[in-house]
């Protein structure tokens, strides 16, 4: 029976075989059933809708309108958050700053992630010298206090950036340069990620069927290793976006962050504190605003990781 | 088990760091840790008073934004910390509140009149008060007024400022009581810039013949040792500062035994703590916090300093060309509405002002011909229009003959108010076509030098905004002098708004101008040439402000010497 | 006889162990693979067998130059592929392939079936157009018996046995002459195990292939290879034609691992005598000094503790390190 | 012969992401005291999961299990409260696991893990159960036990952690030891110690033993008797001699063809036989037998009815429809 | 061990060497120490001039940097600025235990000035730290016991807004709550700011009640982001084999979370606090600066924002070197706690 028959009986064989779920809708299947990850998304998305949204109803005149009579006005119909400093409607600023907060986050992730894939994928795959080198810098960067760090750069490269224009926006320069360097204080983490995924995939035996093919280490490093670490990356990506904002509000908070009149939610709250009690709406909705996207995109985050995570998969026998 | 663990692992350390903390001697003696409770503390006092004396002793609370960075007046600069200097210090000669001088360690104020200056004013003569002592009860002599000038004089101790110390030849004391100054030529601000804070001599000679300095001298931090109506008691650093009456104070001893300053990182605290009567006195208070004083019964002094805030305007050859232009800077001038600023930000607690030397009007400075600029939008149109700017794009901005838009940078520090006028300024001055592009920089960055590439000192902004003053009380200020232009030969010069040969020569001549109606004459032109081609223009006058719990009797501030006549202050029951 | 298309001479691969953070000093070394020697003759199969942690699957890629040798030769159709330049040694690659233990972890899970076979011919710019390319990644996957309208799928679409298939096509795909095959079907279910390795006999007579088999599973290695190499702790321990070393083995490890490899029979394997071995392997980091095998072997002597025995041939084509025997 | 446990119907379930997995589909075998029952199957067929089933221990969610019952010593585990089930595990069932280097706890001593189950079953004091840990560790072979009880985990071998993994399921001397492929993860003449140990402690003890394997070769030499696992089913039972002498299964059959044999050379070019395909993945519903797509034997009836285990002679069952040594269709 | 702990030291040396250079750079070419001499004006030319001589700042970089790490005694420096160096200089560097002095403080040791604050931050932090790691320990492990129970879904749910919030927004918020609001509705309310009400002094009862809220806001946001780790240890760990063989063997269900999952689960903390502690010196900046706890974190912010050079880099130089200590005691503890690498 065996021998000529038997390519014969395993193609017959084949058609009875299940189609296997590819791992994307497993992880799509993995995702929707994160019941938290799935209201993260919605939040998410009805926030870029809020912030990129809203730009079409207000105009950014509109967010800078100041009118010193309308000061520190409580929410009302005509202002729902209420008013700033300067009689600034808050709603509209809010529109505004979560613009460029959530720019922020996701241009500090794109630096973060070059920095970091490319350190930790060089260290990783050439290993040796080369690795013992780059992970003292990772290292000696990692035992800074990140906010110290962070606060120490935005000094460093806070002289003055002149102002950019972007999609006919005029931009603070401080922009650029809370981006940079929270990409710059950040990548650390992630280089150590790639690294150790590097360092395992090289290991694997696809990776050696590639040397044995003679494959070159270019290709090697980006379409074996570089695809199949991906999860991890936009895991910790996304994570990062969550963290740049907050780093963003942080350091905005201090006083060193974006500078006026571009507005963020995190140089909204600052000196927001001095109205603790007077005008709370001053950082309650900045605040909250904050909170909640960053909430969000955790979210979301943890149910990428559950997702992309091969042990969430649940084996039978 | 484990949870036990846990417990007296906790308590362990915060018992060790208690003591850590609290170790300091004067803190209320308590057993630490023994008593727990919270609400111990607050019957502690009361339990404790009876049986030592019979009255309480009288705390006048300060709530303090700013921790002082140093006691010794030649190592700080700091408001927060200079202003203090009436406490634990003294002058030659302090200011009421009319900020008029009057004798302190002298007897009198040399003037030509007394013979104290010399017809040629190269020469001033001080004779001191023979009852003054420091709190030690050593005498206070000349021989602490040398031995201030020479220390100040002395690079080893890298002083803040030796000016005006710098302008004399030599300072001679040829007896206790008398210190003769030599200057090379008439220095007219000579009364409001010397003697501000006389150093110990016999507490600062030793250190400084052992160390070769005196900037390690444990009297910086700790002036246990003064002249003032009170001495440091105590300072721990990040939380509080306390001041104990000086039981030697020649001019009587103080009703109040104890200055207690609380330091309060921002604002919010700082009202919350007035407001709650933990604190009887606060400064530098938010405007916007002026009424909500108010309401609670506190009283609010507003103090003139001789601050002004304004926009300092750039018109060296790296500005923009707009800028350096009299017709733009006049049409500015218009275009905002200063009264609403002064009036919604801050509260009317303030007004408008023309000159930098406004808030010192008293010394009638300013040139009475000066027609203050007004809100007038349409006018600063037509003024633009006129000089050729144009909003040929249709982009609401203006642009000059040549096409290019009229944009001008505005660069302040970063502080609320100033933020808050920026965006007002940008809102009002794009109503007449100007694009102001707005930015702001830590000071310790915008005040940096020209080597640093501080953005003003490198002429990156147009217009720059902060608050100044003259050497108040004193009209002169030489910001404006051709030769303090910054470059590269002259690194640390400090006129970042241009050379104006006029203005110099005016400049020049007052400071050597000893007759005070000459003098005042010279401030007439010089005012009235800097309003009209709008080289600096006035925001608002800056005053200080002090809430005070009205409680407190006696109270009164100068511009100059703030806690001038402290040791009068009470308590009113 | 003819010439060896392989031959293995003295062959060392040692991983350093490292400490230290800015300046790496090698404190040691897993001596994996400690001075083998073996020769591969063209269209044989050697089998190659020991306990796990044997230096087996090391030598193997140490051989194919995945794993830079630390001393020796491998000398290839003529050529010492340990001192060969990159680039050329690239280029020989297509001739010597592998098919790797794990069917899961051999393939790239974000390509498709025809880009896996197919990257050897990219690399090696085999087939010169697109319809050449899909025509050859059609042949391999008939060769393997994998239907071809399948070469669009992912790898995890796959099974276990189809998989190594697909490793298997793609060592096929430039046409090599030589193939490690390392545990090739170790990791397959029983009833999958016969049709890998039935299939590597079709293709080794269809093409002419010749293969270096490891394995630990001496009852399929007994059933594949041509001549059998015994590896014990990095070193040779036995090599000789099949049924010699099957039905007579020398080496007191061969003949204890034999005795212990169970007979799916109950009435055989129950009558069967065993040697059963005190203890387990050495660390290879830390070899025994003389035959590293004197501290398990029920025959050790007193010299063999101190003195490394020779590999020597004692009998034609039969090679062994002991001193007893 | 006493029947120590008998398993009827059992059926367990997986919930996965790819549906539900039939693991188990409701068998039923029963186990003699003192005798050794082998359990055959290739991975996935369920023969791990029904003895996980027997302890309680399948993770639930996902798994589950949704019928049949566990009759141990008269008594249905499926039944009997958490607590009873507590003393049941370990005291009177043992387990031991297939992979040693990860089935005991890294952290803590090899005394303190052999210890604990007697400390808690026998009411044992810490010096008791020491002593006792000792002995045991002596029976198992280890050397130096009073030192060793004081070592790790990862100080231990291989074939040393499979033994403490032996000692610790016999602590409370278990009627039934339940061995999960405890030599699979182990090179041949390690596994050849732990055939041995087991044989000679079985012997001393007298317990009955439940032996997991896919390995038909380790089995042929510990068995008394055999059930073949696939897909979930039982597809063949019956004593060891028998089966391998007269395999009446058609996967029975062919599986034992396809092995090569160390001691005999087939001669050269002979090929093995094959089982086509590879396995079902327990989601899809199959109507019929679940063997019949790899079937040699297979008539139009496999492919709609699923066989029952019948009886093919005395004490020999097999679930399939056609009588593999004379290839015809059974008449049922 | 000894030489294990010397080796790591000597390791240590080229990173903090890293470190320091990275920081001196940066901070060098951070804002001018001298622009805000001047108090509210513009310091006087003259001044600056001859402060920057007089304090060393017109050194080039690599010369203000050796001076920094190995000071100055060993040459002179030009203090008058008539170009003849000619004074003994003072400094003796940080590699000799002076870390300087203070430039806006002159004549301050930067020593002295962090030992004035660091008992502080320890006030707060400590028990911070306690707290959180008694408290994460707790929660982690009772929602992995009741993974997608509701209760593991509440904890879950915090713990995610506890970890998503920005430390100013709950300290804000809890200011707002239990300072303001409590007070206007008549309830017991807490001091807001200040580690003490100067009516009362600096009593024990007082530093703790005014330590209430900052290590609350502290506590919530890093119990937060615990606790989700050491469930996710838990979860782990409890679907490891030896946790099946222990249930294998008949142990309770509560011997088998405290006997084998809990130090399993818990070991991998360690680290995580190991790379925490260091933070605990530098303080929490944005904690301190709302609360006006007179701590390490607001020490840095204010001399950074004057460009302190000597002050700053004395907090960073510590933070790394508690950086680097923490993870070698880390990695001793770990040993200590693990066998698998304490006899390997």
């Amino acid at each position: 029976m065996m021998g000529t028959a038997e390519s014969d009986v395993i193609k017959i064989q084949e058609e009875f075989k299940t189609e296997a779920l590819t791992p994307g809708q497993l992880m799509r299947m993995r995702f929707v059933r994160h019941k938290m990850a799935v209201f993260g998304l919605i939040m998410l998305v009805i926030l870029i809708l809020y912030s990129f949204g809203g730009a079409f109803i207000f105009t950014e005149a509109e967010a800078n309108f100041t009118n010193t009579k309308l000061r520190l006005n409580p929410p009302s119909a005509e202002n729902p958050f209420g008013t700033d400093t300067v009689g600034r409607d808050i709603l509209i600023r809010t529109i505004y700053g979560g613009q460029i907060s959530l720019l922020i986050g996701l241009a500090a992730v794109v630096v973060e992630v070059v920095l970091g894939v490319l350190i930790g994928a060089i260290a990783g795959y050439y290993g040796g010298w080369i690795d013992g080198l780059l992970m003292r810098f990772t290292e000696a960067m990692f035992n800074i206090p990140q906010l110290f760090l962070l606060l120490v750069m935005a000094k460093f490269f806070g002289g003055s950036v002149p102002d950019i224009n972007l999609f006919g926006r005029q931009f603070s320069g401080s922009v650029v340069v809370i981006i940079v360097i929270i990409g710059l204080t950040s990548w650390m983490y992630l280089a150590r990620i790639v690294r150790a995924n590097f360092l395992s995939l090289k290991e694997r035996e696809f990776v050696l069927a590639a040397h044995t093919t003679g494959t070159s280490n270019f290709s090697i490093i980006f379409q074996h290793i570089l695809p199949n670490s991906i999860a991890p990356i936009i895991v910790s990506g996304t994570l990062s976006v969550a963290n740049a904002i907050l780093s963003e509000a942080y350091i905005s908070f201090l006083g060193l962050g974006v500078k006026p009149p571009t507005a963020t939610w995190g140089n909204m709250l600052e000196g927001a504190y001095n109205y603790v009690e007077t005008a709370p709406w001053l950082w309650i909705f900045p605040g909250l605003l904050i909170v909640l996207t960053v909430l969000s995109i955790n979210f979301v985050g943890d149910g990428l990781r559950d997702a992309v995570d091969p042990h969430a998969l649940v084996d039978a026998g | 088990m484990k949870i036990k663990l846990w417990l007296t692992l906790m308590t362990i350390l915060i018992v060790f760091s208690m003591v850590m903390t609290s170790c300091s001697p004067a803190a209320t003696p308590e057993p630490a840790a023994e008593q727990p409770s919270a609400e111990q503390p607050m019957e502690e006092p009361a339990a404790e008073t009876p049986m030592e004396e019979a009255m309480e002793p009288k705390v006048v609370t300060f709530a303090w934004t700013q921790e002082p960075d140093s006691l010794h007046p030649f190592y700080t600069n700091m408001w927060f910390s200079a202003t203090l200097q009436q406490l634990y210090l003294c002058w030659a000669w302090e200011y009421d509140d009319q900020n008029i001088a009057y004798p302190n360690l002298v007897e009198e104020i040399p003037s030509v009149e007394n013979g104290g200056i010399s017809d040629d004013g190269l020469t001033i003569t001080l004779t001191l008060r023979d009852d003054i002592v420091w709190s030690d009860g050593t005498p206070l002599t000349s021989a602490d007024f040398k031995f201030t000038y020479d220390m100040l004089m002395d690079d080893a101790n890298s002083v803040n400022s030796k000016y005006p110390y710098d302008a004399l030849t030599s300072v001679e004391a040829p007896d206790e009581r008398t210190v003769v100054m030599n200057f090379p030529e008439p220095f007219a601000a000579w009364e409001a810039n010397f003697w501000r804070g006389i150093l110990p001599k016999h507490i600062l000679q030793p250190v400084y013949d052992a160390e070769g300095s005196m900037m390690g001298a444990d009297w910086n931090m700790n002036p246990t040792v003064g002249c003032g109506p009170y001495v440091l008691d105590e300072w721990e650093s990040g939380s509080y500062m306390r001041f104990t009456k000086n039981e030697n104070y020649w001019k009587g001893i103080a009703k109040i035994d104890d200055v207690f300053l609380q330091f309060v990182p921002d604002d919010a605290a700082q009202t919350a703590a007035l407001l709650a009567g933990d604190a009887d006195l606060g400064t530098f208070i938010p405007a916007s916090d002026v009424p909500t004083f108010q309401d609670a019964g506190l009283t609010v002094f507003t103090v003139d300093s001789g601050y002004a805030e304004g926009w300092f305007i750039n018109f060296r050859e790296m500005a923009s060309p707009a800028i350096r232009d009299v017709e733009v800077r006049q049409a500015i001038a218009m275009a905002l509405d200063r009264q609403a600023i002064s009036d919604d930000l801050l509260l009317g607690l303030t007004h408008p002002i023309e000159t930098l030397w406004d808030p010192i009007a008293g010394g009638a400075y300013v040139s009475p011909d000066i027609v203050p600029w007004e809100y007038n939008p349409e006018a600063a149109k037509t003024k633009l229009e006129n000089a050729g700017y144009v909003d040929s794009d249709g982009d609401g901005i203006r642009e000059d003959l040549d096409g290019n838009p009229l944009v001008l940078v505005h660069g302040t520090t970063i502080r609320e108010i100033r933020q808050d006028i920026q965006a007002v300024a940008q809102q009002q001055l794009r109503e007449i076509g100007i694009d102001l592009a707005i930015e702001s920089q830590d000071s310790d960055i915008f005040f940096g030098g020209y080597a640093d590439g501080a953005p003003p000192a490198i002429g990156e902004q147009d217009i720059m905004e902060w608050s100044d003053s003259t050497y108040f009380p004193d009209p002169d200020t030489d910001y404006w002098l051709c030769d303090q232009l910054p470059s590269e030969e002259n690194p640390y010069g400090y006129n970042y708004y241009g050379c104006d040969e006029a203005l110099d020569a005016l400049f020049q001549a007052q400071l050597v101008e000893t007759d005070p109606a000459a003098r005042q004459a010279i401030f007439h032109e010089i005012t009235k040439y800097m309003h009209d081609n709008v080289l600096w223009y006035g925001i608002y006058s800056d005053p200080d402000l002090w809430v005070v719990n009205s409680n407190l009797t006696g109270v009164k501030f100068s511009g100059v010497t703030p806690f001038y006549n402290i040791w009068e202050w009470d308590f009113a029951n | 006889m003819t010439e060896p298309l392989v031959q293995v001479r003295h062959l060392k691969k040692y991983f350093p162990i490292t400490k230290g953070i800015l300046i790496q000093r090698v404190v040691g070394a897993v001596k994996a693979v400690d001075d083998v020697s073996f020769d591969i003759y063209p269209g044989e199969t050697l089998g190659l067998v020991g306990e796990s942690g044997c230096g087996k699957t090391t030598t193997g890629r140490t051989l194919i130059q995945l794993y830079k040798p630390t001393a020796g030769k491998v000398i290839f159709d003529g050529q010492d592929l340990t001192e060969i330049k990159p680039k050329t040694m690239r280029t020989l690659r297509k001739h010597l392939q592998m098919i790797f233990q794990d069917p899961y972890a051999s393939l790239n899970p974000r390509w498709t079936i025809s880009r896996i076979i197919g990257e050897p011919l990219r690399v090696h710019t085999i087939t010169q157009s697109e319809s050449a390319y899909l025509e050859r990644v059609e042949n391999l996957l008939e060769t393997v018996h994998l239907n071809a309208n399948y070469m669009n799928r992912y790898p995890h679409e796959f099974s276990g046995g189809q998989r190594q298939r697909i490793g298997i096509a793609r060592a096929l795909a430039s046409d090599p002459k030589f193939i490690v095959c390392d545990e090739p079907i170790s990791a397959l279910d029983v009833s999958i195990q016969a049709q890998i390795v039935n299939l590597l006999e079709d293709l080794q007579d269809q093409l002419g292939l010749t293969y270096l088999f490891i394995a630990h599973d001496l009852s399929m290695v007994r059933h594949i290879c041509n001549r059998v190499a015994v590896m014990y702790l990095g070193a040779m321990a036995e090599l000789a034609n099949r049924d010699d070393l099957y039905d007579d083995p020398l080496h007191p490890y061969t003949q204890a691992q034999l005795s212990a490899v169970p007979v799916p029979d109950p009435r055989v394997t129950r009558a069967r005598k065993r040697i059963i071995l005190e203890g387990d392997p050495p660390s290879p980091a830390n070899p025994p000094p003389g035959c590293r095998f004197h501290p398990r072997c029920p025959i050790a002597q007193p010299h063999c503790k101190v003195e490394p025995p020779v590999w020597r041939e004692v009998k034609p084509n039969h090679w062994v390190a002991c001193h007893e025997v | 012969m006493e029947t120590i446990l008998k398993i009827e119907n059992l059926e367990v379930k997986f919930h996965t992401l790819g549906g539900v997995v039939n693991a188990v589909n409701g068998i039923s075998y029963s186990v003699e005291a003192g005798k050794t029952l082998g359990i055959v199957g290739e991975s996935g067929c369920g023969k791990s999961v029904s003895m996980l089933s027997v302890m309680r221990l399948i993770p639930n969610p996902p798994g589950e299990i949704t019928g049949g019952r566990i009759l141990f010593k008269g008594q249905n585990l499926l039944e009997v409260s958490e607590e009873k089930m507590e003393h049941i595990r370990g005291a009177e069932i043992g387990m031991v696991f297939q992979d040693p280097m990860t089935s005991l706890n890294p952290v803590l001593t090899i005394g303190r893990q052999i210890g604990e189950a007697m400390m808690v079953h026998n009411g044992f004091s810490r010096e008791q159960a020491e002593k006792r840990t000792i002995e045991l560790l002596n029976l198992v072979g280890i050397a130096n036990p009073d030192q060793r009880i004081k070592e790790y985990p990862h100080q231990f071998s291989g074939g040393m952690r499979q033994r403490v993994g032996i000692a610790m399921a016999l602590a409370c001397e278990p009627d039934i030891l339940i061995a999960d492929e405890p030599t699979t993860a182990l090179d041949v003449t390690i596994q050849a110690q732990i055939v041995e140990l087991t044989k000679r402690l079985q012997a001393e003890l007298g317990m009955a033993v439940i032996w997991i394997t896919h390995d038909l070769g380790v089995i042929a030499d510990l068995a008394d008797r055999m059930i073949v696992m696939y897909a979930g089913y039982i597809v063949e039972e019956a004593d060891v001699f028998d089966l391998y002498e007269k395999p009446s299964h058609p996967y029975t059959l062919s599986l034992l063809r396809s092995l090569p044999r160390v001691d005999s050379s087939r001669g050269g070019g002979e090929r093995l036989a094959t089982i086509p395909g590879f396995p079902p993945d327990g989601v899809t519903i199959m109507l019929g037998c679940p063997f019949a797509p790899r079937c040699n034997f297979v008539v139009d009836r496999c492919r709609l009815e699923n066989p029952p285990l019948i009886m093919v002679n005395n004490d020999h069952k097999a679930a399939c429809w056609v009588d593999v040594n004379t290839g015809k269709e059974r008449s049922l | 061990m000894t030489r294990y702990i010397i080796r790591r030291i000597l390791q240590a040396i080229p990173l903090l060497f890293i470190i320091s250079v990275l920081l001196f750079v940066l901070m060098i070419n951070t804002g001018d120490p001298l622009s805000t001499m001047g108090g509210r004006r513009v310091t006087r030319p003259e001044d600056r001039e001859r402060l920057s001589r007089q304090l060393g700042l017109d050194q080039p970089i690599y010369k203000q940097y050796l001076f920094w790490l190995i000071g100055n005694d060993w040459t002179k420096v030009d203090l008058d600025g008539d170009g003849t160096a000619e004074t003994q200089g003072t400094r003796k560097g940080i590699l000799r235990g002076d870390f300087g002095t203070s430039m806006v403080q002159r004549g301050k040791e930067v020593t002295d000035i962090i030992l004035d604050r660091l008992p502080n931050t320890l006030l707060l932090m400590i028990p911070t730290e306690i707290i959180v790691i008694a408290l994460s320990l707790a929660v982690g492990v009772y929602s992995a016991l009741r993974q997608y129970s509701a209760t593991d879904h509440i904890i879950t749910g915090l713990s995610f807004i506890g970890y998503s919030m920005p430390i100013f927004f709950i300290a804000l918020v809890s200011m707002y709550i239990f300072g303001v609001n409590f007070k206007a509705w008549g309830l017991p309310y807490l001091p807001t700011v200040g580690m003490f009400d100067p009516k009362v002094g600096k009593t024990t009862g007082q530093v703790i009640q005014h330590m209430i809220l900052p290590i609350f806001s502290l506590t919530v946001i890093t119990a937060a982001g615990y606790s989700r780790f050491v469930r996710s240890q838990m979860l782990e760990v409890i679907s490891e084999d030896y946790i099946r063989t222990a249930r294998a063997k008949g142990l309770p269900n509560r011997m088998v979370i405290t006997g084998h999952a809990l130090k399993n689960a818990a070991l991998p903390l360690v680290t995580i606090v190991g790379l925490d502690v260091p933070l605990l010196l530098g303080g929490a900046v944005v904690t301190e600066s709302i609360f006006a706890w007179p701590g390490m974190g607001r020490l840095f912010i204010d001399h950074l924002s004057r460009s302190d050079t000597p002050v700053v880099m004395g907090i960073l130089m510590m933070i790394s070197v508690a950086v680097i200590l923490s993870q070698l005691i880390t990695d001793i503890i770990y040993a200590w706690l693990d066998p698998r690498i304490r006899y390997s």
